[in-house]
């Protein structure tokens, strides 16, 4: 690769961003997670327009259950710590610990999905499907591309963590990691949100 | 010189497009109907339209002037006298003026369009409106006086001289509600009930149509306004309440069909066809529930 | 057996698709696909096509697949619109019915929009981006590949529909609940929204791979303020890409939710809202347009500084102007639906905003004027349509800036004065800019440089029928004529401008004819270019052979300023005096790749099955994009080596390299 | 698997005056900003909970409140484990993300002003 073009930092950086191709690749993944960003801007917008649209359907007050929904934000915000750990690893160059910290995540995630999928369930199984009214076609098309989200995150992870294996820490697979990482964290955020504006918020009066 | 002509042949071309603007414009007849408006709304709209017209012709003007100018005067060809500066690439008040110039030209135009935008969302205070409940369905206009508790299709009744308040509303797809002799349009949407207000100052027949694309038959969505004096107007009220039939909640199931009817009139018309807000919007008459009720889905062709 | 063919032939072919122009349309592809099939077969191209093509990983092959498919596209349009014109000619005349123009104005549009002028500004992109900005690639040249195989599989998906099973028919706006089942139960609008995600999803990679190519791959002493004025169009472009299209994804899928899956969103009952499908549209829709036209203002600002032989006037506020329409993009949308009652408050605000957008415009204009003002203008075919964009875009925004015009907008939208404004600143601003891009670069494509005077024949068609088509359909507008109607009855006075304009589309269309003839001309006799500088140009693409070769540049250049070539001839100091043997190393190139090909494909079938509601043919579809992706991820082999004595001997042959 | 020994090659392989491009290993010791984020995230989240399920505020305040717990979870999140301000460009990382979370915010509040602004011919 040649001379790149931006100033460069004057101390060390990260591993990861240590080889040039590689590093931009980590550039390219920021501007995805911007476009993913837009995505979920969009849908909190239908959400939030059609919040009031409940037609002969329940309205978010009724449906709610805080429940289940705490269990999947303290799933999810655990499984963010621990790929946050799994990074660590990787800086500190400890391939074993990365594999551990990286499947943590992956169970934690798939509690997280579980859980989503048996609380919807449960709202369908009271008949509110998402035909019934404008504001469930929004709480469940929002909420369900997280879950979607999280879901091929796990795929993903299941390929990082065969790579990891076969290849061990190489400049390839530490990008592949910490791209990983960005994007879970970033699905962590986007629960945040979800959590705050749809379910809590939906309790408020 | 090949170069020079084709040139001289754009500014040719250019001043002919130029003509042919004028005579079409000055021998306009009466279809040009945005420019003949025959009410308060119309007019103010005209104005503005008129006034932004004049503003832009300026713009142009001077583009047109100055891009002239470089083009003749800067073409490469041996022995041109006019000074040649390869290296002059910025100037910095020259650059400072052309951000200033339309950034003024703007703010004059932009004064008068938030006040006409804020002016027509205000009915004229002294008079009272004349509401019409306007539903647009496939492919005709359902009209519904909700005062004088008549309703017709595809045509309508107004006072001249007298604010007359829409109350837009859709049981089909989205239609734009346009009568262009009279001002301009507003959509009809299902969901939503939306106002618009209109006034004939002449009496007269003004055709309106639809503006916004609506499926098969949508060419057909020509509807009539007839602008009367008052009393006439409340006559013609008197003389459908008398004579036409009543609208049944069948007989609104009826005009729901994919299709195109004439001009009709009723004597009353049943509530449930006029959406309630509650729960955002439903219908308990029309299309919105009774989707059973959708006639022949393939209507479309 | 004959049961289930019977229910393939009906739903595939039904009823109302069986008219004479689209059987005539069916036999015209079969004789077509036949035709190629018979020719790759004879000449045992089969592998060729494989191997160097639809496999590449090659910026420049892309771009020319990108150009191919534009050309194609905009013959595809433009067919359409000459049948839309040919309908209006006179009142109550119509040789197509009400069903087909409904849904020829809807492929004309979103074909030229989607089709047409994406791939025509991708193609530039690909061309000229990494060789102007001094680089061997872009950022992510398999990315860059999967990018054009979603595009050509989505336009592909998109074209079929109007011979398998019916086009889709609601305009290129696809508006609620028209879209819905309820509507329109054919495959039509499902054709219309799978085909735009696939593209969509294609347009967004294209979008982050070009924003970071030109972040992260610049030449050493390239700073953003030495950047060639094409760059930091695309720069914003790709910006525009990446915030507009995720809206456009939202409201597509949703619609395809409503449809397919029973969701409420923009349904007529249970609290759906059609306009919330309208916002969003729109929240793409407009930076789109402006996706459009920066590309093009960048080519004008290459193009104008070339054949005035003086730098480009006001580089930074050229570059100021870039930006700031780009943010203003994101500022402006409800003026697409004053007319939704959205209030005066709204409406005031989103007029404003709309109307700051003509500052920075006419920067640009002026600067250009200026640019020419003191040079020596050589009047190329590249430079006419310079030229005549000046005057046909500033007419075009003028009565855009009318629209913006809150109560103006109430009477004119919707009308042909719409229409107008839109070909105005679409054909007058994107068109004129990419077919001046095109003769401008295609010595660097190709090889070979374009007959000038031929391009002038058909510049001047293109040109005058420009005018004569679409000036009348502003006075249309006044008169009230809106637009989307099949036909019209007398009586209105819209008869003779409507006929005039028919004339004028016809005329286009002779520009049209005129350009492929050009171009198929120059293939055979058209003058090669042996220097790579036809133009005698100012940015680094010109310091390259005509086509560069695979590599770019055998030894990446240190830029010093804007015009760095230019700044080289000047000092009698090009790139080609002083390469070296030893200064030529071994290179890591991206290695070809079927993966993208079939990944397109994958999304494609998927796409078909889930237009007709196959839902095995859709899982299958499915399947083949997670193999795609699977096999994306366990690939390590993606790299090849091109020796340097390969890159010395190309080099020397073309007498680049000191003895 | 071999602990790592792959970076070796590696190392040596800086070219001469890119040496900043010399992978830097974290020390080894304990991830102490990692804990700590997570029990911040933990306490900012628990604390936008009761502040809903005791009604503590004003409706209006109580949403301020809670979305603004939400966007310090998620510059915690950002910069604590998404390591935002490290790598090469990070200006080209902070611009087009700030960018984003303007525009989103930007997005989704015309979207409720447009829609849900009550309008009327007064
Ligand atoms: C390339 C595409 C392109 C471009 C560049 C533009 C540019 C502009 N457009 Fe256009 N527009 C479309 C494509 C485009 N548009 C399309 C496709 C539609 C219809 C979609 C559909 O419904 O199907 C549309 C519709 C459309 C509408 C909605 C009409 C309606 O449906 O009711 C409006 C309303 O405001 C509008 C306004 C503008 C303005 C103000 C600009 C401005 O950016 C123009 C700025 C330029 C200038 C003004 C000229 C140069 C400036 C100077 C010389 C400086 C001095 C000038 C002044 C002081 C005024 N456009
Ligand atoms: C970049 C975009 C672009 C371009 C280049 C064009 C090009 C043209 N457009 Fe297009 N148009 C749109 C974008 C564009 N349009 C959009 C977005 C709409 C809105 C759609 C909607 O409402 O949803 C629209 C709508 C539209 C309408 C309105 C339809 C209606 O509302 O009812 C009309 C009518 O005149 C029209 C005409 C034309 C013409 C005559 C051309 C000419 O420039 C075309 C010139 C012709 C050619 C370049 C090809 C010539 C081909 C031949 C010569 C081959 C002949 C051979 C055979 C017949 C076999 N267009
Ligand atoms: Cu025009 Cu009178
Ligand atoms: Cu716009």
């Amino acid at each position: 690769m040649s001379t790149p073009a931006v100033s460069e930092p004057r101390q060390p950086i990260p591993v990861e961003f240590a080889d040039e191709e590689e590093s931009i690749k980590i550039t390219g993944f920021w501007m995805f997670l911007v476009t993913d960003m837009i995505i979920f801007a969009s849908l909190f917008a239908v959400y939030a327009v059609y919040r009031s649209r409940t037609a002969l359907g329940p309205t978010p007050q009724q449906l709610f259950h805080l429940g289940p929904t705490v269990l999947e934000t303290l799933l999810l915000l655990t499984s963010s710590f621990t790929i946050g750990i799994a990074v660590w690893a990787m800086r500190s160059n400890r391939p074993r610990l990365v594999l551990g910290w990286l499947i943590a995540t992956m169970a934690l995630g798939a509690g997280f999905v579980i859980t989503e999928i048996s609380d919807f369930v449960a709202y369908t199984s009271h008949g509110a499907t998402w035909h019934v009214s404008g504001f469930l076609s929004g709480f469940y098309v929002l909420v369900g591309t997280h879950g979607a989200h999280v879901t091929f995150g796990i795929m993903w992870a299941i390929t990082l963590l065969l790579q990891l294996r076969r290849r061990g820490l190489t400049p390839i697979t530490r990008r592949k990691l910490f791209t990983f990482s960005l994007y879970w964290h970033f699905l962590d955020i986007v629960w945040i949100f979800i959590f705050t504006f749809v379910y809590l918020s939906g309790k408020i009066a | 010189m090949q170069r020079v002509r084709s040139s001289r042949r754009a500014l040719r071309m250019l001043a002919l497009a130029a003509l042919g603007i004028g005579l079409l414009v000055s021998g306009c007849g009466p279809q040009y109907v945005l420019l003949h408006p025959k009410g308060p709304v119309g007019l103010s709209e005209l104005h503005l339209m008129e006034f932004a017209a004049i503003a832009m012709a300026v713009i142009i003007l001077v583009v047109f002037v100055l891009f002239g100018i470089a083009v003749v005067r800067f073409r490469d060809y041996p022995g041109n006298p006019n000074p040649y500066t390869p290296h002059w690439h910025s100037h910095k008040w020259l650059e400072t003026l052309w951000f200033i110039i339309p950034a003024v030209i703007l703010a004059v135009i932009a004064v008068p369009t938030v006040n006409v935008t804020y002016a027509l969302a205000k009915l004229p205070p002294t008079k009272d409106p004349v509401v019409i409940n306007v539903t647009s369905l496939n492919w005709k206009w359902l009209f519904e006086y909700p005062n004088q508790k008549v309703a017709t299709v595809n045509y309508l009744y107004i006072p001249v001289g007298k604010p007359v308040l829409f109350h837009l509303t859709a049981d089909s797809p989205m239609n734009t509600f346009w009568v262009p002799s009279l001002g301009g349009m507003e959509y009809t949407m299902p969901g939503r009930v939306l106002p618009l207000w209109l006034e004939a100052s002449k009496p007269g027949v003004y055709w309106g149509h639809s503006g916004q694309f609506s499926g098969i038959d949508f060419e057909k969505m020509f509807f009539h306004v007839h602008a009367v004096t008052e009393s006439k107007f409340t006559a013609w009220t008197h003389r459908l309440r008398s004579s036409a039939p009543p609208m049944t909640l069948a007989a609104y199931h009826q005009l729901l069909r994919f299709n195109t009817v004439g001009s009709e009139s009723y004597s009353s018309f049943p509530a449930s066809t006029w959406p309630s807000v509650s729960h955002g919007f439903t219908l308990s008459g029309g299309m919105y529930l009774l989707k059973s009720n959708n006639p022949n889905p393939t209507a479309q062709h | 057996m004959p049961a289930f063919l019977l229910y393939l032939v009906h739903t595939l072919f039904p009823p109302d698709t069986r008219q004479p122009t689209e059987l005539g349309a069916d036999f015209m592809i079969l004789v077509t696909g036949i035709g190629i099939v018979f020719i790759l077969t004879r000449y045992q191209k089969w592998r060729w096509l494989w191997r160097e093509w639809l496999t590449t990983v090659d910026h420049k092959r892309i771009a020319i697949m990108y150009l191919i498919a534009a050309i194609a596209m905009l013959f595809r349009g433009g067919v359409d619109a000459l049948m839309l014109r040919t309908n209006l000619a006179l009142p109550n005349v119509r040789p197509i019915g009400a069903l087909e123009y409904n849904e020829v104005f809807t492929t004309h549009g979103t074909i030229m929009i989607f089709f047409m002028a994406m791939p025509f500004i991708f193609a530039l992109f690909n061309a000229v981006i990494p060789l102007q900005i001094g680089s061997r690639d872009v950022a992510f040249p398999r990315l860059n590949a999967m990018s054009y195989w979603l595009f050509a599989f989505g336009a592909i998906l998109f074209n079929i529909s109007f011979v398998i099973g019916g086009s889709p028919n609601a305009g290129w706006t696809g508006y609620p609940p028209l879209t819905e089942v309820a509507f329109n139960p054919g495959p039509g609008e499902s054709y219309y929204f799978l085909s735009l995600l696939i593209a969509g999803i294609g347009t967004t990679i294209t979008g982050i791979n070009f924003l970071v190519t030109i972040i992260r791959m610049r030449a050493p002493g390239m700073t953003l303020m030495r950047m060639p004025m094409f760059v930091w169009s695309v720069l914003t472009t790709s910006a525009l890409i990446i915030f507009a299209f995720p809206p456009l994804t939202v409201a597509l899928a949703l619609s395809l939710l409503d449809r397919t899956f029973g969701s409420s969103f923009f349904t007529l009952g249970h609290g759906g809202m059609p306009m919330m499908y309208v916002n969003l549209f729109w929240l793409f829709g407009h930076p789109e347009v402006y996706i459009v036209i920066l590309p093009a203002f960048g080519i004008f600002s290459e193009v104008v500084p070339t054949f005035s032989k003086k730098r480009l006037f006001g580089y930074t506020t050229m570059v100021i102007s870039l930006v700031s329409i780009m943010f203003l993009a994101y500022g402006t949308w409800v003026h697409h639906f004053f007319t939704m009652g959205a209030g005066p408050t709204v409406n005031a605000f989103f007029g404003l905003s709309t109307m700051l957008i003509a500052i920075p415009t006419g920067v640009k204009i002026f600067n250009w004027i200026f640019t020419m003002w003191g040079g020596r203008i050589r009047i190329t075919v590249a430079m006419l349509y310079q030229m005549a964009f000046i005057p046909t875009f500033v007419v075009g925004g003028a009565t855009g800036i009318m629209l913006s015009v809150v109560p103006a907008d109430y009477q004119l939208h919707n009308s042909y004065w719409v229409v107008a404004h839109f070909h105005n600143v679409l054909i007058g601003g994107t068109v004129f800019g990419l077919l001046s891009g095109l003769y401008y670069w295609w010595p660097k494509m190709f090889g070979f440089i374009l007959n000038e005077r031929q391009g002038k024949v058909a510049f001047w068609l293109f040109v005058i029928g420009f005018w004569v088509t679409f000036l009348p359909q502003y006075l249309l507008g006044l008169e009230g004529m809106t637009r989307r109607m099949y036909t019209y009855p007398f009586g209105f006075g819209w008869h003779e401008l409507n006929l005039i304009s028919t004339l004028g589309a016809f005329i286009m269309g002779a520009g049209f004819l005129a350009l492929v003839y050009n171009i198929v001309w120059s293939l055979r006799y058209g003058e090669r270019d042996l220097t790579g500088d036809p133009w005698n140009g100012r940015t680094l693409e010109w310091s390259l052979p005509s086509p560069a070769p695979e590599y770019n540049f055998a030894r990446i250049p240190v830029v010093h300023g804007v015009d760095e070539f230019w700044a080289m001839k000047e000092s009698g100091d090009t790139l080609a005096n002083h390469l070296r043997p030893q200064d030529v190393k071994t290179l890591e190139l991206p290695k070809n790749t079927g993966m993208p090909f079939m990944l397109g494909l994958s999304f494609f079938v998927g796409g078909f099955g889930m237009t007709f509601l196959w839902w095995p043919i859709a899982i299958f579809g499915g399947l083949g994009v997670v193999a795609c992706l699977l096999y994306a991820a366990f690939d390590y082999n993606d790299k090849k080596h091109l020796p340097a004595d390969v890159i010395r001997h190309t080099e020397r042959s073309w007498g680049r390299l000191q003895a | 698997m071999s602990e790592g020994m792959s970076e070796h090659s590696e190392i040596e392989a800086v070219e001469p005056g890119l040496e900043f491009l010399r992978p830097k290993f974290e020390v080894e010791g304990f991830p102490w900003a990692q804990v700590m984020g997570y029990v911040f995230s933990l306490l900012l989240t628990f604390a936008a909970l009761l502040l809903v399920v005791y009604h503590a505020m004003p409706p209006i305040l109580l949403l301020a409140v809670i979305l603004a717990l939400a966007l310090g979870q998620a510059g915690l999140q950002l910069g604590v484990f998404m390591h935002l301000r490290e790598g090469r460009g990070t200006a080209w990382q902070l611009l087009p993300l700030g960018l984003a979370f303007f525009i989103a915010f930007a997005l989704i509040g015309t979207s409720i002003w447009i829609m849900l602004f009550k309008t009327g011919v007064s």
